[in-house]
């Protein structure tokens, strides 16, 4: 019995989206390698929808795997559907996680929304007028 | 897989076909109770005595009725230390151990620490080494069991453990020592190390899993961890595994006759590994003692990256190693040995360690240094601290 | 040995061919940890998980994660009245069991009455019974915990658990059982008994040795006894001996299929047993309950003379019994269960226990009538307690 | 690895001198059924020597095992050597006994003289001027 789901093993073997935005419009990173796992997002937005999601990873298989299956799910969304992305739905869609490994797919959705988070307030404080909610 | 190449046998050793042989009369008509007074008893009682005598052979005992079998590595070391312990509650209430203990010897302390008992955690060295004057400074007149492992099971650090005896006994404090490491690997002798218990495990000598030992020094006293019957003298009750211990008794004496032979080729294996990896790979550091270590550990911190990505991918190639310690890679903890020898927390992140058995060869090395450079360079290439170190390398 | 009889299983059983067979590979290629992440762990993992499955089923568990696997039926009784005792402490220190527990539950109780908890052990009748409402009045506002074994192993007799299971919820105290004798025997359900923790073990039907297990309901509170690692949920840490789990679940499975045949046909051996020994053997006293008991325990007490000379001379003839408890038959004490039941000591010194095994047939009951009256009357003639009553008799 | 030694058994299984002498000059019983071991020793005493030894024994097979041997030892010897008969050289000659069973060896040289002592007392009780040990 592998411990990962293919799904997860899939994503973590053939990560996509990896790599970094030169020109993002927002980048975020959470974690902390001390506590095994940082993970980096990087987006590009376009008319309120994510054009674009790379992601940079240090941790195990599933963060690894999470980061690859978050960036799937969010490319194309809209600003508030992607903030809406939860840990949940992510573990859901990699076809479940172990119960130790759950952090993951928190770490993953956390590091998404921290990048839409900084796109809003760099666009909050280019004056556009539109502020962080 | 086109290659299985097994590096892991700190985690779990293949049965010897000597062993499994030895063990299956048991499984079969040799089924009874060894306490069964009729003949059904008599195959699997002299089994028992057998195994005991080539138990207490591998390490030196003077007496086999010292050795109690015990199901697995962890409940010898948890009866060791809760069974001296409380045996010496009159007399005081404080432990020494190192900070690098087993989790079985370093959770028994702490569940003793909720009953009164006070203990203090000897530090290490960069190397994982133990120094002798610092248990002796941790020895309290209140103190009554002193635990120092043989050596350690993540970076192969062979303690001065005759020397921490030698100071104990000065002070008249009983010495128990985790063996699981080194019996069956390197000579344990228990006359020579001077210690009064000792624990070892027949699943890391080729053995099955389901039998360990305890050995205790005839006279210490010792309070059982299972209370029940009569087995075992009273010391450990419960039906007895019969068959793990037969086998356990086999490969206790093969590994006693082929020791000097085995540890030349897991030597040969070993240095290898700890010359060729760090040349393969740039960023990588050899942890454990350079000359005071067991010869079937190889032990590696890779940088910027973390270990489970590697043993991963490593194993889709077909090769099987472990990242800090085998028993607890589930545990999502950094490992608490590398911390205690000041490894930072996020280069410990990506230990690697190879646990060299009796078929690994100098071919597989070469397997290892082919496959390894390739995922971890991949790996890298996804991680931020990467990134980050070569942007300040460029910005340096 | 022209015949070869065995009617000792209470003391062990012999493994079913197909536990041997699902347990080799497991001894073979598949000797990986369990908690290895590489290719090595896959499959030792997946047994695991199989096996909970069918220990679980077997039991009636509606979570396979209640399951903790154990070395030996000690060790999960050991687990259960430490563990469940401990982690309820705050709340209360006395604990409430029957005088005829096995062992292993009746000395953990002694070991925490030194740690300050006390007990109360309710006494059985003339069959070996316990009245559930002894069992309600004895307990306490500060009864924690609840232990009747679900069968006795030594007379057979079932208790009313469901009964006391009510009398004690009704009081919120949890319950545990020691299913060692019943559970792969007759149908044990934890849920219809609406126990808290209930203790099985492999090897007592036609499984190995070195594999039992403690089910725990979820949410039920237990402090491990075996400090360490994170095998089993944490909650029982040590390298789990997978071949031996395995066995256990292939028989836990078996068990559970074929109940219904094994239980008829084992209970017209035990009947045939009951009624005939002592029609053959004058001065024979059945022990245990004349209905509630397990299908495969005929027990006796025969009349100025002591078992030990009786089972070896029976084993000189092939044949192999037992007396006393099985397990504790070298512990030379009077069996504090027949003590219990009010059995005068000389008198339980003549125990005698058939366990009965799925082979057994009416013709192993031939041949014991055939062998056993010369032996009992060769014993009696050597008898000083005979001589006693025979001039008795005469002078009377 | 049977519990007990060939000779042990071999006394076990054919215990010599079992039985009860009519006319015995002495009886000691020693133990309690209570207990687990009743051993009865008959003596028949002849120029100060045993003549004839008889036992009847309720107990383990050592304890049978035991009886014979010592009335085995003991028959032909005077009454002081038989009263130097110790429980260490009964369980010697029986090839050894498993360490929970060599208080039945205690047992079998106690029932021994328990019956040269009801002997002596019973000659002292004769008037024959000799007095018991
Ligand atoms: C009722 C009962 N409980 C517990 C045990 C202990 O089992 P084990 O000897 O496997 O530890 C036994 C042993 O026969 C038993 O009969
Ligand atoms: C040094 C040491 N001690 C004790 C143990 C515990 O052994 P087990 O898992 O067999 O209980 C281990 C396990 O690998 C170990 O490495």
């Amino acid at each position: 019995m592998p411990v990962y789901s293919e799904k997860v093993m899939d994503n973590f073997m053939n990560p996509r989206n990896v790599g970094e935005i030169a020109d993002a419009d927002g980048i975020g990173e959470v974690g902390n390698p001390v506590c095994g796992d940082m993970m980096t997002f990087y987006i590009k937005v376009r008319d309120n929808r994510l054009e674009d999601v790379k992601f940079k990873t240090f941790g195990c298989g599933a963060a690894i795997a999470v980061s690859s299956m978050v960036s799937q799910m969010a490319t194309g969304m809209t600003l508030d559907e992607a903030l809406k992305l939860t840990n949940a739905s992510v573990a859901e869609e990699l076809g479940g996680l172990p119960t130790n490994k759950l952090h993951c797919s928190n770490l993953g959705a956390d590091a998404l929304h921290a990048a839409i988070q900084d796109y809003l307030k760099k666009k909050g404080g280019n004056g556009d007028g539109r502020k962080a909610e | 897989m086109d290659r299985h190449i097994y590096f892991d046998h700190a985690a779990a050793t293949p049965l010897l076909p000597e062993v499994v042989d030895a063990m299956l009369p048991y499984l079969h008509e040799h089924f009874g109770n060894p306490s069964s007074l009729h003949a059904w008893g008599d195959a699997p009682r002299e089994a028992l005595a057998v195994a005991r005598a080539q138990v207490a052979g591998l390490v030196g005992a003077a007496r086999p009725e010292e050795v109690i079998f015990t199901s697995c590595g962890t409940e010898a070391n948890n009866m060791a230390i809760k069974g001296l312990a409380m045996a010496q509650q009159a007399r005081g209430k404080h432990i020494v151990i190192s900070a690098i203990e087993h989790f079985s010897v370093l959770y028994s302390v702490r569940t003793l620490e909720k009953r009164g008992f006070t203990a203090t955690l000897v530090p290490v060295d960069k190397y994982g080494l133990v120094d002798p004057q610092a248990v002796a400074d941790a020895i309290q007149p209140d103190t009554i069991l002193v635990s120092i492992m043989h050596a350690n099971g993540e970076v192969g650090t062979i303690q001065p453990l005759k020397e921490i005896v030698q100071l104990a006994k000065e002070r008249r404090v009983p010495v128990h020592t985790d063996a699981v490491t080194t019996a069956g690997t390197i000579p344990v002798d228990v006359m020579d190390l001077g210690v009064d218990a000792l624990t070892l495990a027949g699943d890391s000598f080729y053995g099955p899993k389901g039998a360990a030992a305890l050995w205790v020094k005839r006279g210490t006293r010792i309070i059982p961890l299972l209370d029940g019957g009569i087995q075992e003298g009273g010391r450990r009750s419960g039906t007895e595994n019969v068959p793990a211990i037969v086998g356990m008794g086999v490969a206790a004496e093969i590994a006693k006759a082929k020791m000097p032979e085995r540890i030349a080729q897991a030597t040969a294996v070993r240095d290898a590994l700890l010359n060729r990896l760090p040349a393969a790979i740039p960023h990588t550091i050899v942890t454990g003692h350079p000359t005071q270590r067991v010869p079937d550990i190889a032990s590696f911190c890779i940088e910027f990256i973390e270990g489970e990505g590697m043993l991963m991918l490593l194993s889709s190639k077909g090769i099987g190693v472990s990242s800090g310690s085998a028993c607890t890679s589930r545990a999502l903890k950094g490992s608490h040995v590398l911390e205690a020898m000041g490894v930072p927390a996020e280069i410990a992140q990506g230990s690697m360690l190879f646990g060299i058995g009796i078929d690994n060869t100098l071919v597989d090395v070469d397997a290892v240094i082919e496959a390894l450079p390739p995922i971890v360079e991949r790996l890298r290439q996804m991680s931020p601290l990467y990134d980050k170190y070569l942007k300040s390398q460029k910005g340096g």
